[in-house]
């Protein structure tokens, strides 16, 4: 099948003060797909992924989704395009209960169809997560594990075109990580998923290509197989 | 066509410039006096104290009350009870500030939201006793020395000169005990990231409540100094609080550099625009300028840009 | 959703059943404190709800007051021409500090509150020919009549004040139960979070505090006209700190919680002032002998003990912590 | 008839001390308020006093004062044989909670009258409910609000005059004794304003003139930066100042001038409840005030001054007897004395039985015109304007000599008139 390029950039740089935390020439993600980010700590994973988001503007550079420059474009616009966040230090309503938390994606998503409840949209993203039995539950009281599949349910709830993840398996339990990659595999189906991720059994598991990431510069991409035996990802990894 | 024509005010006569800057000097040293010890604890315990203003006046008071039994008592030259009420009122001050933090300020664990009730409490309560045992009245409280300068234009009172000076070697004491000792190190260390200065044993609550007395010693030390130019009066908090919160916030979070700027940049504009307009209205401008700093640059003139 | 419909219906049916009940005493209190409990609604609207602590709230007070009052002694408007006005005024005071205001982070907007309400106190005082300053000016009480009602009258007072309270009680149970709603209350816990779920953190927070600020106004407006006095006092910090403190004890982010606040606060020290402290300096002379008489007019230090004692024990405010224990439904 | 006399005023010093007893245990609720069943229920009179905001320092002594007062009058038999009760309330120096007070004075406490209010903001503030209450309501401010015609029938100021007669008849003294050229120097505020408008058309009159006007914001704490804005030709400089921050104000003065100044003439506002010797102030040697009463009884003292300043605890400097630093607001309080005992002198012109008689009570005080110099009326005589229901009095000026408030100068009542702005016995009650 033709891969549609869905979310692009060309490019793409972030400065931080004197630190050039993303230099990326140009990087592209096809519709459908599952593509995971890869990359040592500081690599400026999470910058380039926030600058895909919105998070906060490039220094410079271009990006665009289904065609549109959505460079410009502020966070909360592009989330209503269908590009969604989920966050790599859990960022969640504590004091509110589970439901509360993902009602109010559910909510943005029924704004936007103009149809559904949010009650049958809430509780099904919470299904999904196996937490719909805690939904009256105040958040900060759950599992670490369970407030990272939260993040993850209210990814869902806004039934987005992009779902991004950042490093959502940590602290999970072995049992849990099992579940999660089914869980996404489901919803590759209808949604393209782009992964931060440092568990490399779940990269493995999960990614149809890899892009990794070091020191803001993509070093390679390639498909799992390929990027395993590339040499400089070894050394960047070993550090040579 | 004359340029000076275009300017929204006419020119002010040079002895009116001079007193503007001199009362601004003066306004920026009192300011840098009393925010000292706000931007301490709120750069440090990132905690809002609202009851600042009435550790402050608790100072002023204070001063008035051992100055008042001294000359009684011992009857020396006025510079002596200033020298004692220096000394002794921070301490009481920092003592009782010390007490509040153990007692309430702790236990609610330095939630934001929570302390600035709790030291709105702790503000009505200093006040009200400051009321009930001091009285409503202001009374002066003499100057250890009394010298005028003569300028050109107009006598200025030498006293309010070293008030300024006072100020400086304040500020710059403060500053060296941050950078330079090893109490400096560890308070540094507890603002820089508090987890991480428990990780290493500094024992965070002890350092929160030295740091909350050492806040509340230094606004007492300002109110000592700065009773003479003014009065000891038990509603005098208010504004000193009012005005620490905008030098410490408009200098931007944590930095004690910032605060010296703002205190200098709200006192000299207050006292330049005073010269420029009627008194109300430059009160008016003066207090907008402020707001505008905070609204176009957030974080205030120094404080780290929000990531 | 029904349980705190009837709720709100229980509580305004009771204030309509309360009315002949009360001494004329009473009567005048509780209309004052509706007007009051209004302002506090409005207040915590924006602190309780969206998270947004303002220092600055006098100002829209100040601006409905002034407005009306301004309008019937000028321009010789009747009332409730006057009273649009006056709203009016609120609104447009709400809309500028909101552009402004809201641009800031964190403790910044306390600041800015602050002093935008300082500068509108100095420009009540600058304009002293028209405001007449801080000595203010009285509304005569022969043109404070609505649709031929003498609203100096006690209980057409009464139920002008209960019949603005019911408005505003409704108005804002149902923007914090509506979607609106439940993104306020979600700024208010993680407003970055918000943001990337497709909501504009900005917008919401604007027509928190716009709706806040007409509130604020119509309850500065209806002091005027109720009560007869308009003055520079209800533009100062003091005024701006009132409805925090009765936020803070009814219950921030609760919709009764304001006018339990404003009633148990104006009772508190109205007992304090009263009976209370003197009776104390009373007693503390005839057994220790000590003259306090400062002590018999600290009924504050009632009110700073009170707080301590909340926040220590009650963090959430009276209802809050009710909601908290008892009842999780509460609006 | 001496026997009479004395068995009365036992009965009332008894009623008295129960009433003090009462008041101390105000908190046993509904404890036997007055034993003696012959001597029917007191006359109540609201006293709206300043306990606690900026008007605490006058507050403290418009208590002291009244209290002295109504132990006068108690002891003298009260008014139509019933003792009076004060029931004082703080109103914070605020006018919501003045409004508050005045409504609980009428409805709750069930006074017969309201009495005492100085701060123009709280006056203004109260007025429209104690005319809504019809209640009595017996300022002791100096504003000119009550002549001005803005507040009601209900409200008089029989005890103190009022700032437009203060000012205008200083303005003809000035001009002939300290200079034609003056600088006045007031706080932005509507009571600054009244004394700049007042002041400039009274001294216009008399071929002065105001050269600068210079307005101080309000809460200022330092004048040094407003101090050049005084023209070099100023031979007379008029100040002002209310509140906490004067004592600044004078020494910054002092700095400033050194030794070569203008006359400087004030008024004794500023220095109200301070002791005239405070470090600071020595640069006010040989400067000139207004005074309502003079704080330092002068060599000719009245038999009357000397009884009041007894009755309240004051001595011949002004100060308290049992602390010489503490010293009173003089040019104030007095009002509240001779305010009480002209509601003595209505009530028992009125035959005031209850309230029922109040606008009686208020008529009757509005038919009074003169008050001669006497034991209630310990500051002078003074002619009473029953239509504007203003008082107006005898002024006084004084200059401060080694450290004393010496009088110099007794203005006559008429340079104190101005013509009538409204006539509230032509309104409804």
């Amino acid at each position: 099948m033709v891969a549609i390029a869905q979310l692009a950039t060309e490019g793409l740089v972030k400065d931080f003060g004197g630190l050039r935390a993303v230099d990326v020439a140009s990087f592209t993600l096809y519709d459908g797909e599952i593509r995971a980010v890869i990359g040592p700590n500081g690599a400026g994973k999470t910058t380039f992924v926030s600058l895909l988001c919105g998070r906060f503007p490039p220094t410079m550079g271009r990006i665009t989704f289904e065609g549109r420059d959505i460079t410009a474009l502020p966070a909360h616009e592009r989330v209503a395009l269908g590009i969604a966040y989920t966050f790599q230090i859990t960022s969640i309503f504590g004091n509110l209960s589970l439901y509360d938390n993902v009602a109010l994606p559910a909510q943005r998503r029924v704004t936007l169809d103009g149809n559904g409840t949010v009650r049958t949209k809430a509780m099904a993203a919470l299904d999904r997560v196996g937490l719909a039995d805690k939904a009256q539950e105040i958040a900060s009281n759950q599992s670490y594990g369970h407030q990272r599949l939260l993040e993850v349910a209210m990814g869902l709830a806004l039934a987005p075109k992009v779902l991004i993840l950042d490093e959502p398996t940590q602290g999970l339990a072995d049992s849990e990580i099992t579940e999660f990659i089914a869980l996404i595999r489901e919803v590759a189906e209808e949604t393209t998923i782009l992964l931060i991720e440092h568990n490399m059994p779940v990269v493995m598991a999960l990614a149809q290509r890899i892009t990794v990431l070091d020191q803001g510069q993509i070093l390679a991409e390639g498909t799992p197989g390929e990027i395993r035996a590339n040499a400089a990802v070894q050394t960047a990894y070993l550090g040579g | 066509m004359n340029l000076l024509d275009y300017l929204p005010f006419d020119l002010p006569h040079p002895a009116l410039l001079a007193a503007g800057m001199l009362e601004g000097t003066v306004l920026a040293a009192v300011l840098a006096l009393t925010a000292l010890g706000l931007s301490i604890v709120f750069g440090i315990m990132r905690v809002v104290n609202v009851a600042h203003g009435e550790f402050y006046m608790l100072g002023a008071v204070l001063a008035w009350f051992i100055t008042h039994t001294v000359s009684g008592i011992i009857g020396g030259p006025p510079w002596l009870g200033f020298a004692l009420a220096l000394i002794i009122a921070p301490l009481i001050v920092a003592a009782l500030a010390a007490a509040t933090d153990w007692l309430v300020l702790k236990r609610l664990n330095y939630d934001p939201e929570a302390t600035i009730v709790a030291t709105i409490g702790i503000l009505y309560i200093i006040q009200q006793l400051a009321l009930t045992f001091y009285g409503p009245d202001a009374r002066p409280v003499e100057a250890p020395f009394d010298f005028r300068v003569q300028l050109p234009w107009f006598g200025y009172s030498g006293y309010k000169l070293c008030v300024v000076g006072a100020a400086i070697l304040l500020m710059l004491i403060v500053w060296l005990i941050l950078a330079r000792t090893k109490i400096g190190l560890i308070m540094r260390a507890t603002q820089y990231d508090r987890e991480t200065a428990q990780a290493f044993g500094i024992p965070v609550d002890k350092v929160y409540a030295g740091v909350f007395a050492l806040g509340a010693g230094l606004a007492a030390i300002g109110a000592v100094l700065i009773v003479p130019i003014q009065q000891a009066h038990y509603l005098m908090g208010g504004d000193p609080l009012l005005l620490s919160f905008i030098v410490v916030i408009l200098g931007g979070l944590g930095s004690l550099k910032g605060t010296l700027v703002a205190a200098i940049f709200i006192g000299l504009s207050d006292g330049i625009i005073s010269t420029l307009y009627e008194p109300t209205l430059a009160k008016i401008l003066a207090t907008l300028l402020v707001a505008m700093v905070l609204v176009f640059r957030p974080q205030g003139l120094f404080g780290a840009r929000a990531a | 959703m029904i349980r705190s419909v009837l709720l709100h219906g229980f509580v305004i049916a009771a204030l309509i059943a309360l009315e002949p009940l009360l001494s004329e005493y009473h009567h005048g209190n509780l209309a004052r404190i509706m007007v009051l409990a209004v302002y506090a609604t409005g207040y915590n609207i924006l602190f309780g709800y969206t998270g947004l602590l303002s220092l600055g709230h006098a100002m829209f007070f100040a601006a409905g007051m002034y407005g009306c009052a301004l309008m019937i002694r000028l321009a010789e408007w009747s009332v409730g021409p006057a009273f649009i006005v006056g709203v009016i005024c609120a609104l447009i005071a709400g809309i500028i500090v909101g552009f402004l205001a809201l641009r800031t982070i964190g403790v910044g907007f306390m600041i800015v509150t602050l002093m935008f309400a300082e500068a509108s106190y100095l420009t009540i005082l600058y304009y002293n020919e028209y405001t007449r300053g801080d000595e203010g000016f009285t509304i005569a009480q022969s043109v404070r009549t609505i649709a031929g009602l003498d609203l100096s009258d006690t209980t057409t007072r009464y139920f002008s004040a209960l019949t603005l309270f019911s408005i505003c009680l409704i108005a804002s149970a149902a923007v914090v139960q509506s979607k609106a709603g439940r993104v306020l209350v979600a700024i208010r816990e993680n407003e970055d979070r918000v943001r990337m779920l497709g909501f504009d953190p900005f917008r919401y927070k604007l027509f928190a505090l716009i709706l806040s600020a007409v509130m604020a106004g119509s309850a500065g407006a209806a002091y005027a006209v109720l009560f007869g006095y308009a003055g520079a006092s209800f533009a100062a910090v003091q005024y701006s700190i009132f409805p925090l403190l009765w936020v803070l004890l009814g219950g921030p982010g609760t919709t009764l919680g304001p006018l339990l606040g404003t009633v148990l606060m104006f009772y508190l020290v109205d007992y304090a002032s009263g009976t209370i402290m003197p009776g104390l300096a009373a007693m503390v002379e005839t057994q220790f002998g000590i003259e306090a008489p400062g002590l018999a007019s600290a009924y504050l230090l009632l009110v700073g003990v009170a707080l301590v004692l909340l926040v220590l024990f009650a963090p959430k405010g009276l209802l809050g912590t009710l909601r908290a224990r008892m009842i999780p439904w509460l609006p | 008839m001496a026997t009479d006399d004395t068995n009365r005023r036992n009965l009332l010093k008894g009623a008295a001390a129960i009433g003090a007893v009462a008041a101390g245990s105000q908190l046993l609720p509904g404890a036997a308020r007055y034993a003696q069943a012959q001597s029917s229920a007191p006359i109540k009179i609201g006293f709206q006093v300043h306990r606690t905001g900026i008007g605490a320092a006058y507050g403290r002594w418009y208590d002291r004062t009244t209290k002295a007062a109504a132990k006068l009058i108690n002891d003298e038999g009260g008014i139509n044989g019933r003792p009076i009760e004060i029931v004082a309330e703080d109103d914070g120096t605020d006018p919501k909670r003045g409004a508050e007070v005045i409504e609980k004075f009428a409805t709750k406490h069930e006074c017969d009258v309201a009495f005492g209010t100085l701060f123009s903001h709280v006056v203004i503030g109260s007025a429209p409910r104690a005319g809504e209450l019809k209640l009595p309501y017996f300022v002791v401010s100096e504003g000119h609000h009550v002549a001005s015609g803005m507040l009601n029938r209900y409200t008089l100021q029989p005890g103190i005059t009022d700032v437009k007669s203060q000012v205008q008849s200083m303005a003809p003294w000035v001009a002939d004794n300290l200079g034609k050229k003056v600088t006045m120097i007031y706080p932005d505020f509507a009571f600054g304003h009244d004394h700049r408008d007042y002041f400039s058309e009274a001294i216009e009159r008399r071929g002065g003139n105001v050269i600068a006007k210079i307005a101080i914001p309000p809460r200022e704490t330092s004048f040094f930066k407003y101090l050049p804005k005084i023209p070099k030709e100023t031979e007379v400089l008029y100040h002002v100042m209310v509140g906490p921050g004067v004592l600044t104000f004078v020494k910054e003065m002092g700095e400033y001038f050194g030794d070569k100044r203008p006359e400087i003439f004030g008024f004794i506002d500023s220095l109200e409840a301070v002791d005239i010797t405070s470090p600071g102030l020595e640069f006010l040697e040989g400067s000139h005030f207004w005074e309502g009463y003079p704080r330092y009884a002068g060599k000719d003292q009245s038999a009357h001054d000397k009884f009041y300043r007894e009755a309240v605890g004051v001595d011949d400097t002004g100060a308290s007897l049992s602390d010489p630093k503490d010293v009173s607001t003089f040019a104030h309080m007095f009002g509240c004395w001779e305010t009480l005992h002209i509601l003595k002198a209505g009530m028992e012109a009125a035959d005031y039985k209850g309230p029922k008689d109040r606008q009686a009570l208020i008529e009757a005080v509005e038919n009074m015109d003169v008050f001669p110099e006497s034991r209630a009326h310990p500051q002078g005589s003074k002619l009473f304007n029953g239509r504007t229901h203003q008082a107006f009095g005898h002024q006084h000026i004084s200059r401060v000599e080694g450290g004393k408030l010496v009088p110099v100068h007794k203005t006559s009542i008429f340079d104190t008139f101005y013509e009538d702005e409204t006539d509230y016995t032509k309104m409804s009650f």
